[in-house]
């Protein structure tokens, strides 16, 4: 059965991703007063520029890349998706933590020696979001730990799955209202898209992607949103038991978070890390600080 | 008038050495510091031959065979005045050589004007 | 302001020298080491002058340390007067009147005479080798004063001063190697009292300290002498 | 017959030769004080394990005490005395290619009063007799403090002399009283009398005396001259200055607030003074630009805490004291020493003017580097056994009042540190733009460095060597009754 | 083997070195590598050892001892081989230096001197061997000249501050107990009363603490780091620091004990929690200053303060696993933070001492194996799994969230996102982005520099996938503490409340890794090109305009800034003015007027007499 997962998680985490990736662009295109693209399009778009050829600015362009995109899989085995995590005793969810910011580290490498002005801004803006929605993250995070006295994600879905889940409990509702409202910015959609603004700075870290390694690139993009969602699903929502039920309590996710904040113009950096720093983080503070003095 | 009768050389003695304490704590002059200083020590040697003096004492010399020593002074202070003045002359001559050579460095005897060396 | 300051701080510190000599009445009998010394002296050192006996017998080695002492100032005052930029010939000195240069001539052995007298009859009458030197040296001041050409054969008074001082430590030295082994002892005979070869070494001593003191004082006038053109 | 007598008459004897010597031959007066140093240094060395069994109470002239004058040699004496006459023998040594100018016969000759006049201090039982032997160390400084005759030097001495001279006549009142009070000058006498007296012309007589020492023992508001002095003055002679001068004064005023006056009632006053004393002497170093003048306001500093940690009044503590004094004796001569042609080659006193002297004078900046370690209290070197015995016993002691005390000193140590690696750094790591030639001290000063780096560092290793002379000798401080008993019999 | 012996071995080669030097500099080249690597070989068999042996009979009357444990071991072992590397490393960075001898004769001598802290039985050596240690360093660290003076400087007086405590400390309990021999004090501090152990506890913290850089006693650590020989930047900060650590498990465990130790406090304030929130402020300030520094060095030496939070929080917290996080920190960051160190000291070396981050970049193009252990070396430091600092880092957060401690949990996981925003600066800006055209002909680093790189990277990846042979040794130590034991698998740590297997990891990241490397090989080939044809077109771009990384976090930096000046050393700063204002103006008593010193003699006087007259004290 585990070793079945081991094919299975990437698998759905790869499916279930880029079917977010054209939901959210169908999203934002009604939400715009257009059609949009079909929902399947990002799904042609990676096969189309795996066909195209593309230039290279040296072996660590092509390995950050792989790297990036090896980690998020490997990030999406540690999450039981309906079931038990193929990698469930390997660190939990510290490692987990850890593993998230590879995708974006290998990213960073890759764009980094293209020295590409635009890549390099575009780091940096991601790097200042990250420390930006880490702070409520961390502490919505630490939270649910503390509160359930462990670090594993699998012992946390059991938990739930034994009394309520987290979101409808007490002190972990307001981790859960944190982590919805910073959920955008840790998915990189708007109003936090400022870090590959395609005006400014011709889509910042991706700027020199082309051919296959874009298609990796967006493939690693559907499959962060993938985890920052199924990881509210598993800590917040109880899990599923099956990976249907897991599938659609991720669409309600989605769509809320998404719903909520689309509506705002794009954020300049600072004023991003400003928000996440203000109402995100007392919340998710707050939270913390019961779970801490009130406990379980 | 006893008091002054039994002490006036203690008074005398320690006038001068006020004397010669104000002389060194007001004068800038050199020359006059170091008057100061010998009328100091003048005042201190005075001081050690009264401490030793008796009433109407002698010298203690026995210059003559026979001489009864019942009213003789006690000959310790002197012996020791007899030292401080040979050191007092021999601070006297060094500080007048240092004068000496101060004038001729610095073209003036006022001590205010040498404050090269300080803080 | 200062003068001030400085009388109120005298006026302490006299309080309190005052309260303590209050403790010391004035006149009062001798101390116990004054009586002894007046009633054993004789005996000890075989001198008359209590004083003497007291200066180069039992506290000899104070008498010593003085000797040092003065020197010491001799030589500091060479030093210090020396590095002023060598010795410079006196000249355009007007010279003295005629009464001075001729009274020299006839006092200037007889101070000697005195000086010598004084020192050599230290342990018998008042005076010592300290007054003898001073008389000494003032013969020389005299010369000084009277012929301002002249100066005194300065290596010879070096010589005399380094060894009238060296006899000094020498005799004290014997005292260690004979007699009674102390430094500083009385090993020569006492002699009878109140005659001139009396008293052991209390009277070479006094030599020495004579012609030391005087040797020495007169290079500190000549120094200064030199120093004052 | 070995007496404690010889320290001071074959010296004495030495140094009235010296100018008959010097009319054979120049050169050959310097060598003198070397050879009385090292007769000095045999016989206390001699002497040193007798006198730790007993005393030797050596009565001049033949006449027993009180009545003749009396040399106490006991184990502060002869360690004093030992101390005086290896610095001193060093310091002869580096004056042989120092010492070039000017009247050299008279420098050593009056060099070596100097240190007959110390040794006396350091040996005598008889009151008057320390003022005579006192004013022989004096007057000998003011002179050598001068012997440059630069303005600095004729100034410093002018200034040197007048305090000093000031503090000879109230030492001399003082001296009066006490005869006065007591009737006897024998430093053991006056100590059984003590309490014959009413406290008020004690205390006088005693303030008197304090201050009259103190002037040269460079305690607090006493120690103007200090600075001045040892910066103006040759280096060969800072060194003898700070190394000796100063503590042999504060040695002849311990001696006389603990022996003859027995005054452990005001030691705690001692405390603070010594305390005052340290931190305006460390304080003030801080701020100077002048190398050597920092040096004289660390000695300042470092008498503080000698005299901090004898008035404690512990054995332990006086173990320190007296321990702090051997190093800083040979720490400070060393530093002044190394300095001295540090300066001599710079042309300056400026600290800044130091840069590169790493380079052009490597061994002496190393020996200047030793000085300062050992100075600051670092292991493996003499200060640090030395600065460990006073915080030790200090701690020892119950009571909040020494360890915040203590805090004190160790801050005091800090600021030490930092002025001196300060200079350190200057001498090693400040880059200088005209590379000079190297150019060493002469063979012969810098055989006198490393006779101190020799005994800093084989000292430091094995402090043992010298705890046994050490602590007898803190006994025989505290001890009044012993000394009493031992001269008066 | 015979730990005198060992420690002879230390102190004479560190002395015959420098008279080599004055022979043969080739010669004396091989004599200090050949002793440090005597060194390692000495202490390694030493391993599993316990004895002690009395060498010196009594300095004082206080005997002074050698002693060999697990815990001294696994310090020495780490002081002995990065010293070895480091000087193998110096070989190549000190060539053509001037006072090549000074530098290798001190940086065996603080080799020597760290050896004889952690193999001392008592007390009194503990200190003259730190001491030691303390100003051979502040010689090191001065060694430049310039800017290095002023940081040898702070670091003398703060280190000096530190010992000084010590010195006090050690002395307090010779009093109090008559020995200095850590068993017997130990015995003695038993039945101490806690406010006596807390004041000695205290005492002893300032100078590890100080050692150690944990807030507020960091402020010499940034300058020293940063202008001290690379090399010894590398020891200083890998090992020399952590000197502060070993004396904090000496004193915490061995010493005070472990249950008194976590018992103790004023009121309901526990010392070990202060402890535990100085370590939090440790970790969090430092990092969020490091993020923007722009000296390569200075950055890392922020970075060091932080993850020297990261070992107190560690061993303060006082579990198990915290315990074994922090000791385990301790060894991993002395490997990377030593490798990482070098790696500046490789770029400093071939751009003569360039270390600004601003006007480096793109030399992965000229040094790319630098630039792989580099990044190898930053994976470490961020904590990236499979790599050391993960699983030490891993050790520490799960005990603080298991023990309820979320804001101290927060406060190390917060701190490494910080800690990935300087890695990644410090990585772009020297080896990506634009290469400037002054570094067009440079060469690679040397083999002397990347021989010791190569061993320390391998060593970070090695304790990353197989954590258990370190962790294996830690535990033992711990065991003796009084810990209960780990459950330690070669793989990592077997345990209910979340395990942690490294073997896992690295199958399915190399797995990962293979599947996408061949998904992406079978998208079409790409064609390799410079910056400038995809840039900007092909056209003629100006060289050295292109090139984003000055000012890298400027957003961030606007925001923050106000909030990250260092308090404290601007305090120490004003401390070090006002002392000097307080001498300067205390030394204008000293007039220069003979009259005024006259005056003060005459005062003195006056009022002992008065004193004794009104109030007669005597």
């Amino acid at each position: 059965m585990r070793i079945l997962w081991f094919v299975l998680s990437p698998l759905m985490a790869l499916a279930v991703g880029l079917f977010f990736l054209g939901l959210s662009r169908r999203f934002m295109a009604r939400i715009q007063w257009r059609v949009g693209p079909p929902l399947y399009q990002p799904l042609i778009d990676i096969l189309r520029q795996f066909t195209q050829k593309s230039v290279s600015h040296g072996p660590l362009f092509d390995l950050g890349v792989v790297l990036s995109l090896a980690s998020s899989f490997i990030v999406v085995l540690f999450m039981p998706l309906g079931g038990t995590a193929p990698l469930s005793s390997s660190g939990g969810l510290l490692a987990v933590l850890y593993l998230m910011l590879l995708g974006p580290l290998g990213i960073a490498l890759s764009g980094g020696e293209a020295a590409n002005p635009n890549v390099s801004i575009g780091i940096s803006r991601k790097l200042i979001l990250a420390v930006g929605y880490e702070v409520p993250f961390l502490m919505i995070v630490l939270a649910l730990m503390t509160y359930y006295g462990t670090i594993s994600i699998g012992e946390i879905v059991a938990a739930q799955r034994e009394s309520a889940s987290a979101i409808a409990s007490f002190p972990l509702v307001f981790s859960g209202i944190a982590y919805l409202l910073i959920l955008p910015a840790m998915l990189g959609v708007r109003p936090f898209e400022v870090v590959g603004a395609a005006q400014e700075i011709s889509s910042g870290p991706a700027a020199e992607y082309g051919g296959p390694y874009l298609a990796l690139a967006t493939i690693q993009h559907g499959l962060t949103m993938f985890i920052g969602i199924s990881l509210f699903v598993n800590l917040l929502w109880g899990g599923a038991s099956n990976p249907v039920v897991f599938f659609l309590k991720m669409l309600v996710v989605f769509a809320f978070g998404f719903w909520v904040n689309a509506a705002f113009p794009r954020l300049r950096v600072e004023q991003a890390v400003r928000y996440l720093w203000r109402w995100p983080t007392l919340i998710a503070f707050v939270g913390l600080i019961l779970v801490a003095t009130i406990g379980r | 008038m006893s008091f002054l009768h039994d002490y006036v050389y203690y008074i005398g003695a320690f006038g001068l050495v006020a004397i010669g304490l104000l002389i060194i704590l007001v004068k800038r002059n050199l020359i006059k510091l170091i008057i100061g200083l010998s009328i100091l020590d003048t005042g201190v040697n005075m001081f050690l031959i009264s401490v030793g003096y008796i009433r109407r004492g002698t010298a203690p010399i026995f210059s003559r065979p026979g001489l009864e020593p019942d009213g003789m002074v006690d000959p310790v202070p002197q012996a020791l005045v007899l030292t401080a003045i040979v050191i007092g002359v021999a601070i006297l001559a060094l500080a007048l050589a240092l004068a000496v050579r101060f004038y001729k460095t610095y073209g003036t005897l006022d001590l205010r004007k040498a404050k090269e060396l300080r803080w | 302001m200062r003068a001030t300051v400085g009388l109120i701080l005298l006026a302490v510190i006299g309080v309190g020298v005052g309260i303590s000599l209050l403790a010391i009445p004035f006149g009062a009998p001798k101390t116990e080491i004054g009586d002894y010394y007046i009633e054993n002296a004789r005996e000890d050192t075989g001198a008359t002058n209590v004083v003497t006996s007291v200066v180069v017998g039992y506290r000899a080695f104070d008498t010593l340390g003085e000797v040092t002492v003065l020197f010491v100032a001799a030589l500091g005052l060479g030093a210090v007067l020396a590095t002023a930029g060598g010795k410079r010939g006196r000249s355009g000195v007007e010279p003295a009147s005629l009464i001075l240069s001729a009274g020299n001539i006839f006092l200037f052995p007889l101070i000697l005479l005195f000086g010598a007298y004084i020192f050599t009859h230290g342990h018998l009458t008042p005076g010592g080798g300290f007054q003898g030197g001073a008389v000494i040296a003032s013969a020389f001041l005299l010369v000084y004063l009277s012929s301002p050409g002249k100066r005194i054969n300065e290596s010879g008074a070096s010589l005399t001063e380094s060894v009238s001082g060296l006899v000094f430590v020498a005799i004290g030295l014997l005292g260690l190697t004979h007699g009674t082994h102390y430094f500083l002892a009385n090993f020569l005979p006492k002699g009878a009292l109140n005659t001139l070869f009396s008293a052991g070494i209390i009277p070479v001593i006094y030599c020495a300290i004579g012609l030391k003191v005087g040797s020495e004082l007169a290079g500190v006038v000549d120094n200064l002498m030199e120093e004052t053109e | 017959m070995v007496s404690p007598v010889l320290l001071l008459a074959v010296p004495l004897g030495l140094a009235l030769c010296v100018p008959l010597v010097g009319r054979v031959s120049r050169r050959a007066a310097g060598f003198v004080p070397v050879i009385a140093s090292l007769f000095n240094l045999v016989v206390s060395i001699r002497l040193l394990p007798t006198v730790l069994e007993e005393p030797i109470v050596a009565n001049l002239g033949g006449f027993p005490p009180p009545f003749g004058i009396t040399l106490f040699a006991g184990p502060v004496g002869m360690l004093l005395s030992a101390l005086i006459a290896l610095a001193g023998l060093v310091v002869s040594l580096y004056a042989l290619s120092y010492i070039k100018t000017g009247p050299t016969v008279r420098y050593h000759t009056l060099y070596m009063l100097l240190l007959v006049g110390a040794t006396g201090v350091v040996l005598t039982g008889d009151v008057f007799n320390l003022f005579v032997f006192f004013e022989i160390l004096c007057i000998s400084s003011y002179a050598l403090v001068a012997y440059v005759g630069d303005r600095a030097g004729i100034e410093a001495s002018v200034k040197y002399l007048i305090q000093g001279a000031l503090g000879s006549a109230l030492l001399l009142i003082g001296i009066g009283l006490l005869y006065g009070l007591f009737g006897t000058l024998n430093m053991a006498d006056i100590a059984a009398r003590i309490d014959s007296v009413d406290s008020v012309p004690v205390f006088v007589a005693m303030a008197l005396i304090v201050v009259g020492l103190g002037v040269e023992a460079a305690i607090f508001p006493l120690n103007a001259w200090l600075p001045d002095a040892h910066s103006s003055a040759p280096s060969s002679i800072s060194a003898i200055l700070s190394g000796i001068a100063i503590q042999v004064g504060l040695y002849a005023v311990v001696r006389m607030v603990f022996t003859v006056f027995g005054a452990s009632s005001v030691l705690l006053f001692f405390v603070f003074l010594g305390l005052l004393t340290l931190l305006i002497g460390e304080l003030c170093a801080f701020a100077q630009n002048n190398i050597k003048r920092m040096l004289a306001y660390s000695s300042i500093g470092q008498m503080g805490l000698i005299m901090f940690a004898l008035a404690i009044a512990t054995t332990g503590s006086v173990t320190g004291g007296l321990f702090q004094m051997v190093s800083h004796t040979l720490s400070k001569a060393l530093l002044f020493l190394a300095v001295g042609y540090m300066v001599y080659r710079s042309g300056s006193l400026e600290i800044s003017s130091l840069e590169g002297m790493g380079r052009r004078m490597p061994l002496t900046s190393f020996a200047f580097t030793i000085g300062v370690f050992s100075l600051v209290g670092l292991p493996p070197f003499i200060g640090f056994p030395s600065k460990l015995l006073i915080v030790r016993s200090a701690l020892a002691e119950q009571g909040v009042l020494l360890q915040v005390l203590i805090g004190l000193v160790l801050l005091a140590t800090v600021i030490e540190g930092a002025y001196f690696f300060r200079v350190i750094q200057t001498v090693y790591f400040k880059k200088e733009e005209g590379q000079e030639a190297r150019q060493d001290a002469p063979p012969m000063a810098l055989l006198s460095m490393f006779v101190f780096v020799a005994f800093i560092v084989v000292i430091g290793v094995y402090p043992n060597l010298i705890t046994d002379v050490l602590e007898s000798g803190a006994s025989e401080l505290l001890e009044r009754a012993n000394y009493i008993g031992s001269v008066l019999g | 083997m015979s730990l005198g012996l060992l420690l002879i071995v230390a102190f004479g080669g560190s002395l015959l070195t420098y008279l080599l030097g004055k022979v043969s500099a080739r010669t004396r080249d091989a004599f200090a590598v050949l002793i440090s690597l005597a060194l390692v070989v000495m202490v390694a068999s030493l391993y599993g050892k316990a004895f002690r042996v009395p060498f010196y009979g009594g300095f004082l009357g206080m005997p002074l001892v050698l002693r060999i444990d697990g815990l001294s071991w696994l310090f020495a072992i780490a002081a002995s081989v990065l010293g070895c590397l480091s000087v193998v490393f110096s070989l190549g960075y000190m060539k053509g230096k001037e006072r090549t001898s000074f530098y290798y004769s001190m940086l065996l001598l603080v080799i020597a001197a760290m050896l004889g802290v952690v193999l001392s039985g008592d007390l009194l050596s503990l200190f003259i061997f730190w001491e030691i240690m303390s100003w051979s360093t502040f010689l090191l660290i001065s060694y430049n000249g310039g800017p290095a003076l002023a940081a040898g400087m702070k670091y003398f007086v703060m280190s000096f501050v530190g010992s000084l405590a010590m010195l006090a400390g050690v002395l307090t309990l010779h009093g109090s107990f008559g020995t200095l021999e850590f068993t017997g004090v130990a015995a003695g501090m038993s039945s101490a009363s806690p406010g006596y152990v807390l004041a000695i506890l205290v005492l002893f913290g300032v100078a590890f603490g100080t050692k150690n850089a944990i807030w507020p006693f960091h402020a010499w650590l940034p300058p020293a780091h940063s202008e001290a020989p690379s090399p010894f930047s590398a020891v200083l900060s890998g090992i020399l620091i952590k000197m502060g650590v070993y004396g904090f498990l000496l004193l915490m465990f061995v010493i005070v004990g472990l249950r008194t130790f976590l018992s103790l406090g004023v009121g309901r304030i526990e010392f070990h929690t202060v402890l535990s929130i100085i370590g939090a402020i440790t970790i969090l300030l430092p990092t969020f200053i490091a993020i923007f520094q722009n000296d390569a060095k200075r950055l890392l030496a922020w970075s060091t303060v932080a993850q020297a939070g990261y070992i107190i929080l560690g061993i303060s917290f006082g579990t198990s696993l915290s315990v074994a996080g922090g000791m385990f920190h301790f060894l991993n960051h002395a490997v990377f933070k030593a490798l990482l160190f070098m790696v500046v000291g490789a770029v400093e070396y071939r751009t003569n001492g360039v270390r600004d981050l601003d006007s480096l970049g793109g030399l992965i193009k000229r040094m790319p194996v630098t630039f792989i252990v580099a990044v190898i070396g930053v994976c470490g430091l961020i904590g990236v799994p499979l790599t050391n600092g993960f699983v030490s880092k891993w050790l520490i957060y799960k005990t603080l969230i298991l023990e309820r401690s979320p804001f101290l949990a927060f406060a190390a996981l917060f701190g490494t996102w910080g800690t990935i925003l300087y890695s990644y600066k410090f990585l772009h800006n020297i080896f990506l982005g634009q290469l400037p055209q002054r570094y067009e002909d440079m060469e690679r680093a040397p083999f002397t520099m990347l021989l010791p790189m190569t061993i320390l990277s391998v060593v970070v990846v090695l304790f990353g996938v197989l954590p258990g042979i370190p962790l294996a040794v830690i535990d033992t130590i711990g065991v003796s503490f009084g810990f209960e034991s780990l459950h330690v698998t070669p793989w990592g740590i077997a345990s209910d409340t979340g395990a942690l297997n490294t073997v896992n990891m690295l199958v399915a990241a190399l797995v990962g890794l293979v599947v996408v490397w061949c998904v992406f090989r079978s998208g079409a080939r790409s064609v390799s090109v410079g910056q400038a044809d995809s840039y900007a077109a092909g056209a003629a771009v100006p060289r050295d305009k292109y090139q984003y990384s000055v000012r890298f976090y400027a957003p961030l930096r606007r925001m923050m800034a106000p909030y990250l000046k260092d308090f404290v050393d601007s305090f120490y700063m004003r401390l070090a003015g006002w002392v000097r204002g307080l001498g300067d103006g205390l030394r204008r008593i000293y007039t220069g007027y003979v009259g005024d010193y006259v005056m003060y003699i005459l005062v003195f006087l006056a009022v002992l007499i008065f004193v004794q007259i009104a109030w007669s004290p005597w």
